[in-house]
This record gives structure tokens, C-alpha cells and sequence, in this order.
């Protein structure tokens, strides 16, 4: 194997993707550098990296968020390279001219490609111009709220309000109506201040109904873009992908082939360079229109690994260090094989408008079996804090067939527990046996269509289930190091159940 | 050994008894129903109950005040009966905090008539905002947050005097 | 999907081999039954299974092996099939003759193709007529010893003598020259009456260097045969394999295409049914010649799954309930993508003449992380016993190159941990990384020529093994049950490690 | 608080002590070297030792009368000193059943001399032969089993009287 690019490279995250993101980095040689917060010490991602550079801070705007403490901590450690993972910093241009500035090497692409399309204006205009179909909309937003208000009009109702520097949902908002506009837009300036630091916004079309599929593409430094082909990723709540899966039930050779080249032609009018995803609506008609470029590895990038054999992580570090895409790819049938779907198990109560839940995981147990993966941030014990996003888990199946992806999926959802705070797991299996989910009947309101799938049976738990919550404290006997046997008396061990008085011994 | 609890279930009390009587063999009652049941220790938590042949494992946890019964890949909220009538207090008029944020607006005051599911107050947290409603009709009688107010998940913002059934 | 092929099928098998089928048969919408002996009871496999049936007994001649009590079982448990697993009954035609005679389906060639191909003699005069190359050698042996004896002239040395009814290195012996005959001649007969209760050998010469290579097949009731393409398994051990690879590093499409034919043609000759497997040993000429036929699912199946992207259970269910190969497979590209390898972990000491360990694995943690597999039958706790094979777990990891799978496998290696007894884990990496290894200079004498992997390092304990020897303790604290917090004292935490007093307080 | 132990390494006594002198902190000696070092408990058992800044996990188990570390990916066995100059007997004459099995051949009887490395009795066990050989060249003083006998793990089957060296 040939020498591996850098030494040591700083992971500016946490959760799943930095530990997804240390395990690739250690297979090829280079000892990944972690970062934490205050509260994250002790956090699972802590474990997967030999060397940890503690931040400071409590939010996220206090930690990950901040340019100087991260490039300060790659300093400290000489590490060769940033990799930002998703979300934080991984999109802000200022960030990777900052990585940059400081001699070090920026694991995704240019500032200026970054701000092309980070824009959801500038990147419409790019989009556009390498010939790729886009919504009709509005994307000149100058703080005025009059002058918006006029340009929903010239749009026409419904439309969809989003920040213009957004992304995973935060400052969109969906308007129905003319006298609906003006409430949501100040909610999404609010949402979009809060989360980018930019309250600007556009306005789009509400392309209905759809599907929301994307391409991935990989872009070397010496100008060859590739496309890895579709995801699928029409199943969100609140905007947000929950469920994601290659390839699309609808996408065929001829579609996969048109998309793909159209993304990369985008690609290749901004000088991308490295992973990135052009996401796209398709309409009923299976016409496409682009949305918007997330300039970063996405959350669901395993689906794609696993239905196209390569490994985005390896190719983003290979990419970085000016590795040829002919050297990397050449020669490989990229075409997808089988069947991947993606859960995001998130800490959210489904029933209660997917409010996100925080606490205390008393017991994790993960998924495993053939053609199951599990990218996981989190482990038994874990504190669960309102700081950070509420993604636990990443659960990703792998079969020959959709239908075989899907009873695969199932069953290792039936065999994720994940207890101590509301999870979206049940709710998970509920879409994943819903029949318009197994037959790929899939668009954007999905979920909105079926309120049941979040609101869940109204079944009262079975009899088995309350002698279970008496029986169940017996396993704690179980635990690794103590010895496997059964205990002399169960008292303890109930008692140890978080404090609670669950019996009464017979008198 | 006999392991005793009282669930309410529906709303109603049921009384559930577990008899350790023999090695890993439990005879459990459950309101009148009785079941013959094998138990076995599972690896790093739960348990294993065997009846009629049939397995299925159980872990447990608690969330609040509840318990978390996980049985056969389905998630259980059990509810504890706490003393006698213990099934009270249901469509509340105190509106909590559902989890840690900041409190962005208080839409009511003292005094305001409030209609149930109507929105009292907004807060804000991992980063998307929240809509609170009263649980009841009635009218509010405390308001105990304002906004730019950090508050604890559960703390109690607004309490809503509920308007008595006819 | 289509209804299940079965209502319910009984998995005559126990370990990780009943646990990966018991997951498949679940995935297929099946109630899988399993069956444990005495000292099974409470062994990892028992916790797949809705429904054990216990058999009794504890040796395998009084549990797994006993076709009676297997038969029963299935028919106590209503079950319309059985699954064999590998090993133990699943190569016995007596038994698949028994299950078709129960009225159940077995699921597994005819018990007529087992017969002609679990017989060495009859197998090899079947690879004759089908065209397909053969070791030049004896296979007819009389129980007359003197007469062998002859034949081991006839067929020259070195050559080596095989029990007729064998499998996995029992039974076999390598004879260097002539005087040594006689004693490995009655070596090989004791072992094999004790494995197989049949004594009878057969002699081949000892083709030498060559690779072990062989081609998985799998046949519908149709007269329909499919190659699933090669395996690499020369990296072996007391003729024993511990490490199997696909695709093989110096198998090409042309090679790979005419030991596909010839595996194909065999399976053709004898009317195979369902999955089977054509060994073949391969000269530094890539010529190839037939081995012998395992008539059953193999050990090393996932890394077939893993680069073609089938599921193996799922198809040998599905033919064995009549499915058509092209339905199942029809249109699939089953070209082999990317390069899985797997690891056998054994409860054995390599630098003891791999001799064979039992004892209690007081701490089991798997590897994991995309392309990482862990096809496991044991737990933290578990008593590994002398009556079953010392087969702990096996690891397979899929990466897009055999370089990158080396560095997968050896990561993954690195964060296994199965302790209590002695173990090949560390042996293992050394292999992975061995220069030789890397370069896929593989042949079956592997192992014999580089005796030091098997040695390891004489590398005394560093310091801080001897400090983590006193620290390690502190971290049973972290225990699911122990709320994850540190203990007021750890005392008791270290008068917990297994009795061993291990400190002393200062005074 | 002070952990000590006394190892033996390359036959030596190695003196450990690990003083755990603040949260997560403990200073260690092993024989005239000495090391700072941060711990963190492990979910599911051993622990995460920091040195210089660099972080790697060490799982613990027992196997006989020895201790198995695992650490950074690799298993080292750790010999306890047991008393007063306790690193002897290594090479020892006593052969005893590595797993238990069933003896197959003994080939030896009292008053053989036998090499080191002869070759001395048969175990069956796992389905496979194991030969046992003398670990010393001596006489044999002990016959302690017979073809056909089931021993257990450890048991003593033949016992050498070494040869004195010159």
C-alpha cells in the first residue's frame, strides 16, 4: 500500500461521524486527532481517537462552532488536515479559508466553491447556468420583508421559505397561503439567525408532489468529477431525512444517468472539488430540479458506500491530498449492486411532533447480523444533552432486493433497543412495514400524509409487558463483570432499577 | 420470592404479581390471568421470558416517572400506581417545559381566557422552535417565564386554571 | 415480497452458524427453531431463537449428531424443513435421507449427491467423467493396510492420506517418505473412525506449492447451476483453514471462468441441488485440480456474500423450496466487487501447536465499523467446553481493495477482544500484516514456512501493560447496571477480578 | 489510595504501584521508571490509560494463575510473583493434560530416561491427537494415567525428575 497522505488529521466533530470518520483514518495509516466540549469529556466519540484535544465550552457555538479553538487544537496537535464531518463547521467557507490560512489541508472543498454554492441564490445561478433544471423562485432577499412579500406573490401559493445559508430543515418553513407569509417568514429569519448566524432567505416554488433525490459526486483535484449515483431521501419529518436509501425505487439507468450528469456538470462549473451532493426534487412526471449542493459529507453517505463499494471517507482524504480519481476509481464497476436503506434514530417522541427528548440512555444494544451496519455516537450511559443534535444512531441495512433491504431493516429495528429516553425506533419500524413505504410510494409529505405512522397504536402494553418491567431487572445479573450468575436475591437488583420501588416481597 | 407492582393500564389499576418458585421458573398473575413463565438473564441487560414455549426478550428502563418495558422489538410506557386512585390529573392545566431551552415569547398573561391546544408560549431548543399549549380550557392564573428565560426541562411556565365541566 | 417459502424451519446446528441462520430464516418471514444439548442450555446460539427445542446430551455423538433426536425435535416443533448448518449432521445423507423420509424438507442437496460426493472415491470418479481435473492418486481403499501401503508406492511421495468420509483436516496426514506410512496411516484411521465413524482413506499426491481455491455453487431444483465465484483458502493451519479471501489474488476472469465451468459441471453430473462448494487445489502454474465437494453451506460463505452481494441462506431457502435460480438471481451482476477476507477466531494457542483452549471468556467485545463483520457465537461469560469445535467468531470485513481489506482487517483485529482463554486474535494480525500475506503470496504451506506467526514475538510485557493490569479493574465500574459512575472505593472492584488478590493499600 | 503488585518479567520481580491521587489521575512506578497517567472506566469493562497525551484501551481478564492484558491490540500475559523469589521452576518436569480429553497412549513408564521434548503420552481431545512431550530430559519418577482415561485440564499425567545440570 502506498504511503498514507497525512500523518495525523484533526475530526472538527462529534457524535457517529466522528467516530465513522477516526475508523477510516486509522485504516490508512493516520492517527485522527479528536475534539470535545465541556459536556462531551466522556462522550462515546472521545473513545475512538488515541488522541483527544479538549475545547471548552458548553453549545455548540462555544465549541464545534468555533473557527479559532478548532484551528488552535490542530496546531496543538500538528495534525496535516482538517476533516469537519457534517454540519458545524463543515460548510463554512470562512472555516476552510481559515484551515487554509493556517498552512493546513481542508478535507472537502474550496472556500470559493463553498460559497458559490452555499448560497442557495448563487448556487441557483450556477445551477442554471451549467444547464441544470432549477424551481422557479426568488432568491434576492435583502432584508426587506415588503418587497419578499411581493416576490411570494409573483412566485405563487404554496411556496417554500429558506434560509438562503440552510440546510437539514433549520429556517424553512412551507406557506400555504398569502396571509400565512409574513408569520412564517419572521420564523424562519428567527430559526435561520439562530442556527447559520444569517437571517437571509429565498423563495421556491413548493414543487408538490416530489420526491427528493440527490447525487452523490467525488471531484479530484485535477478536475475529474464522478457520480456514485441516487439517494433517495423523501421520507422527513420537519423537514429533516429520517429514512434515506439507494438506489431510488423510481431512478432508472436512463434517469441515473441524466441526474448524474447534470450534477456533475454543476460540479465542474464551480470547480468542485471533493464529496458532495446535488440534491434534486422529482416530480411525478420524473422530471428533476435542483434544489441545492451540500458542500460536505452527507449523514447518509453509507447507503451509497455500500450499494457502490467505495468508501467516501477514504476518498475524501485520498482526494485532499491531490490523489487522481483514474488512479482511485479506475477501472471499477460503480454501478449499484443490491439494496441499502438508512434509519436515523434520533433521541425525539414521534407523537409529540417529533420533539426532541434528552436524558439519560440507560441501556443501548445495538443491531448486528450480515448485511447490517450500525454508525453509532452513542453507548449505554450516555447523557443525552440539549446542546447537540439529537441523531443517536445511524442503523443501514444491506440485501440483494428492496424487499429483502426492508425485512432486514425491520428486524434489526426490532432488535435495536435503545431505552432511558423517547427514541424514534418504533416509529422507524412503523414506516419501514408501512406498505406504501414497501412498495417505494415515496414523496416528500410522506409522513404528513400518514399521521398515524408518528402517533403509533393506541395499543395498551400486554399483559407479558407489565411481568416483563418485574422480571426484566433480573438480566442487570448478567452484566459484564458480575460473574453471569443469578444473584442470591433479586432485592438489590431491583432496587438498583434508577431508585425506584418496584416491589414488595410477599409477606 | 413473590415480586409485586401495581400498573395502571387503560386507566384502570392491574395488580401483577411474579412467584420465583424454582430455578428460573416464575409463576406470574397479571389482574386474574395467571402464565407460567422461564426467565433467563440476558448479556449486558434484560431478560428472557419463555411462555408456552415461546421466547421473547425484555429490557427495562425508567423514563420520568414511568417505566420503559422494551418486549419482542416494541417499546412499553408503563405508568406506576402511585398510593390509592392513583390514575387522576389526566388533560393538565400546568404547561411544562418538554425539555432544557429558552422561552422565545409568552403569548398569555394572568387572567387571559385560554382555549385548550392554544398556544401559550414558544421555546426554543436544539435549535428549532416549539409551539407549548394549554392542556386544558380555562383560564391562566400564574405565568412563570418570560422570554430570553433559560428553563429546565419539566419546570412549570404558565398554569392555566381549568374552566369546570358542566 | 412473496409469502415465506416456510412456516418454520429447525436449524440442526448450534454457535455462530445457528445464529446467522437462525437471522436469515427470520428475515424470510420464518420462525426459526433451534435445538442445545446439555451444555448448551444458555449458549449464545439458544438467544436467536423464538423457540429452542432441548435435545440432550453432551458430546456431539449424544446431541447434534444423533439423527433420531434431531428428527423429533423438528416434529415437536411442527417444522416443514431443516436447516444442517456445517458440520455435524450436515453432510450425512443418512440424515437428509431420515428428514425427507419425516416428511420434512431438508435443506441441502439429495442425499443420492451427497453420497457420491461425501465419498472421496466415488466424488473424484465424478470430477473424472464430468471433465473436470483430478490429483493424481488411490481411492480405493479395502481396509487391507499392506495393499495401501503399495499404493502409496504406486501414487509416490510426499503424498497424503485422507479419510473418505472427511472434511476440515481430521483424518488427514501428510507423509513425507515411506517409512513414516504406517504410523500416519493408523494416526489418520483413528481419527477419522472418531470423527466420522468410518475409517476408510484414500491416497493423493502431494501437489506442492499450491493455493487452495474453490468455487461456490449454488443449484435450483431446475437443473439450473450458478458459480458464485472463488474463494481464496490457502492460509491454513493442521489442514485446517483460519483465513479465506475472495476474490483470490491471482484468480483472473479467464481462470475464474473455467473453474466455474468445471465446478458447474460437476454439480451438472451428480444432479446437485442447492449450495455446495468445489475445492480445487491451484499450482504455481494455475493449473487446477479437484479436491473434493463440501455439500453444504461453508464456514467462509460471507466473503462469497460480501463480494457478489447474494445472501446465501436466503437463496439455499428459497431453493429448497423450488425456487428458480432466475428468479432469484436473474439479471443480478454477480461479478465479484471490492475484496472481503475472513478470520476464524479460535479458542486455541498458536504458539502451542494451535492446540486447542477451553475455559470461560470472561470479556468479549467485537469489532465493528462499516465493512466490518462479526458472524459471532459467543458472549462475555460464555464456558467454552472440550465437546464442540473451538470456533469462537469469525470476522469478515469488505473493503473496495485486498489492500484496504488487509488494513480493515487489521484495525478490526486490533479491537477485538475475547479474553479468559488463549486465543489466534493476536496470531491473526500477524498474518494480516505479514509482508507475504500482503503480497497474496499465498500457498497452503503458508503457515509451516513462516513458523514465527505462529511463535509471535518474545516481546516482554511493557510498563504499561503492568500499570493497566492494576487500572483495568476500575473500568468493570462502567458495566451496563452500574450506573456508569466511578466507585466511592474500588476495592471491591478489584477483589472482584476472578478471586486474584491484586493489590495492596499503601500504608 | 496505592494499587501494588509485584510481577515477574523476563524472570525478574517487577515492583508496580499506581497511586491514584486525584479524579482520573494516578501516577504510577514500575521499578525505578515512573509515568503519569489519566483512566477512564470503559463502557462494558477495562480502561482507557492516557500517557503523554496519547490514549490506549487495556481489558483485563485472569487465566490460571496468570493475568491476560490486552492492550493497545495486543495480549500480553503477566506472571504474579508469588512470595519470596518466586520466578522458579520454569522447564518443569511435570507434564500435565493441557485440555481435558482422553488419553490415548502413554508412552513411557517409571524409570524411563527421556529427552527433552520426547515424546511421552496422547491426548485426544477436540477430535484431534495432541502429543505430550517432556518438558525436561530427566527419568520418569510418576506414571499417573492409563490409555483410555478421561483427565481433566491441568491434571498432572507424567512427572520427569530433571536431570541435574553440570
Amino acid at each position: 500500500m502506498s504511503p498514507p497522505p497525512f500523518r495525523r488529521v484533526l475530526v472538527a466533530n462529534r457524535g457517529e461521524i466522528a467516530v465513522r470518520i477516526a475508523r477510516g483514518l486509522r485504516e490508512l495509516g493516520i492517527e485522527p486527532v479528536g475534539i470535545c466540549s465541556d459536556p462531551d469529556r466522556t462522550a462515546t466519540h472521545t473513545l475512538a481517537f488515541p488522541r483527544m484535544i479538549a475545547i471548552g465550552g458548553q453549545t455548540a457555538l462555544e465549541s464545534y462552532l468555533d473557527i479559532d479553538k478548532v484551528i488552535d487544537a490542530a496546531k496543538r496537535a500538528s495534525a496535516d488536515a482538517i476533516h469537519p464531518g457534517y454540519g458545524f463547521l463543515s460548510e463554512n467557507p470562512a472555516f476552510a479559508r481559515a484551515v487554509r490560512d493556517a498552512g493546513l489541508t481542508f478535507i472537502g472543498p474550496t472556500p470559493e466553491a463553498m460559497e458559490i454554492l452555499g448560497s442557495k441564490g448563487t448556487a441557483k445561478d450556477a445551477a442554471v447556468a451549467a444547464g441544470v433544471p432549477v424551481v422557479p423562485g426568488s432568491n434576492r432577499d435583502q432584508g426587506d420583508d415588503a418587497m419578499l412579500a411581493r416576490e411570494a406573490d409573483a412566485v405563487g401559493f404554496p411556496l417554500l421559505i429558506k434560509a438562503v445559508a440552510g440546510g437539514g430543515g433549520k429556517g424553512m418553513r412551507s406557506v400555504r397561503s398569502k396571509e400565512d407569509f409574513a408569520g412564517a417568514l419572521a420564523t424562519a429569519r428567527r430559526e435561520a439567525k439562530a442556527a447559520f448566524g444569517d437571517d437571509r432567505v429565498l423563495l421556491e416554488r413548493f414543487v408538490h408532489p416530489a420526491r427528493h433525490v440527490e447525487i452523490q459526486v467525488i471531484a479530484d483535484d485535477h478536475g475529474d468529477v464522478v457520480s456514485l449515483h441516487e439517494r433517495e431521501c423523501s421520507v422527513q419529518r420537519r423537514h429533516q431525512k429520517v429514512i434515506e436509501e439507494a438506489p431510488s425505487p423510481v431512478v432508472d439507468a436512463s434517469l441515473r444517468q441524466r441526474m448524474g450528469e447534470a450534477a456533475t456538470a454543476l460540479a465542474r462549473r464551480v470547480g468542485y472539488r471533493n464529496a458532495g451532493t446535488v440534491e434534486f426534487l422529482v416530480d411525478d412526471n420524473l422530471d428533476f430540479y435542483f434544489l441545492e449542493v451540500n458542500t460536505r459529507l452527507q449523514v447518509e453517505h453509507p447507503v451509497t458506500e455500500l450499494v457502490t463499494g467505495v468508501d467516501l471517507v477514504h476518498l475524501q482524504v485520498h482526494c485532499a491530498a491531490g490523489g487522481r480519481l483514474r488512479d482511485l476509481l479506475g477501472g471499477r464497476d460503480l454501478e449499484p449492486r443490491g439494496h441499502a436503506i438508512e434509519v436515523r434514530i434520533y433521541a425525539e417522541a414521534p407523537a409529540n411532533g417529533y420533539l426532541p427528548a434528552a436524558g439519560r440512555l440507560q441501556l443501548v444494544r445495538e443491531a448486528s447480523g450480515p448485511g447490517v451496519r450500525v454508525d453509532s455516537g452513542v453507548r449505554t450511559g450516555d447523557e443525552v444533552t440539549v446542546f447537540y443534535d439529537p441523531m443517536l444512531a445511524k442503523l443501514i441495512v444491506h440485501a440483494p432486493t428492496r424487499a429483502e433491504a426492508c425485512a432486514r431493516m425491520a428486524q434489526a429495528l426490532r432488535d435495536s433497543v435503545y431505552l432511558g429516553i423517547e427514541t424514534n425506533v418504533d416509529f422507524l419500524r412503523r414506516v419501514v412495514d408501512d406498505e406504501g413505504f414497501r412498495a417505494g410510494d415515496l414523496r416528500i409529505d410522506f409522513l404528513d400524509r400518514k399521521p398515524e405512522l408518528a402517533a403509533g397504536p393506541a395499543d395498551a402494553p400486554p399483559d407479558l409487558a407489565l411481568v416483563a418491567a418485574l422480571l426484566a431487572p433480573l438480566g442487570v445479573a448478567a452484566a459484564p463483570g458480575a460473574g453471569g450468575s443469578r444473584p442470591a436475591s433479586t432485592t438489590a437488583l431491583w432496587q438498583s432499577v434508577e431508585g425506584l420501588r418496584l416491589w414488595e416481597a410477599a409477606r | 420470592m413473590t415480586l409485586k407492582k401495581t400498573f395502571v393500564r387503560d386507566g384502570e389499576p392491574v395488580d401483577v404479581s411474579v412467584s420465583l418458585d424454582a430455578e428460573r421458573r416464575a409463576r406470574a398473575r397479571v389482574g386474574t390471568q395467571a402464565y407460567d413463565v422461564e426467565y433467563q438473564a440476558l448479556p449486558g441487560g434484560g431478560v428472557r421470558l419463555v411462555v408456552d414455549g415461546v421466547a421473547c426478550d425484555a429490557f427495562l428502563a425508567t423514563r420520568g416517572q414511568r417505566l420503559q418495558v422494551r418486549l419482542a422489538g416494541t417499546t412499553y410506557e408503563l405508568e406506576i400506581a402511585r398510593g390509592r386512585g392513583a390514575a387522576a390529573a389526566a388533560g393538565s392545566g400546568v404547561v411544562e417545559a418538554p425539555m432544557t431551552g429558552t422561552v422565545l415569547d409568552v403569548m398569555v398573561a394572568v387572567g387571559d381566557a385560554v382555549a385548550a391546544e392554544q398556544h401559550v408560549a414558544v421555546l426554543s431548543a436544539m435549535k428549532m422552535e416549539h409551539k407549548l399549549v394549554a392542556g386544558v380550557a380555562g383560564v391562566v392564573r400564574e405565568v412563570r417565564c418570560q422570554a430570553g428565560d433559560l428553563v429546565d426541562q419539566g419546570q412549570v411556565l404558565v398554569r392555566v386554571e381549568p374552566t369546570p365541566r358542566e
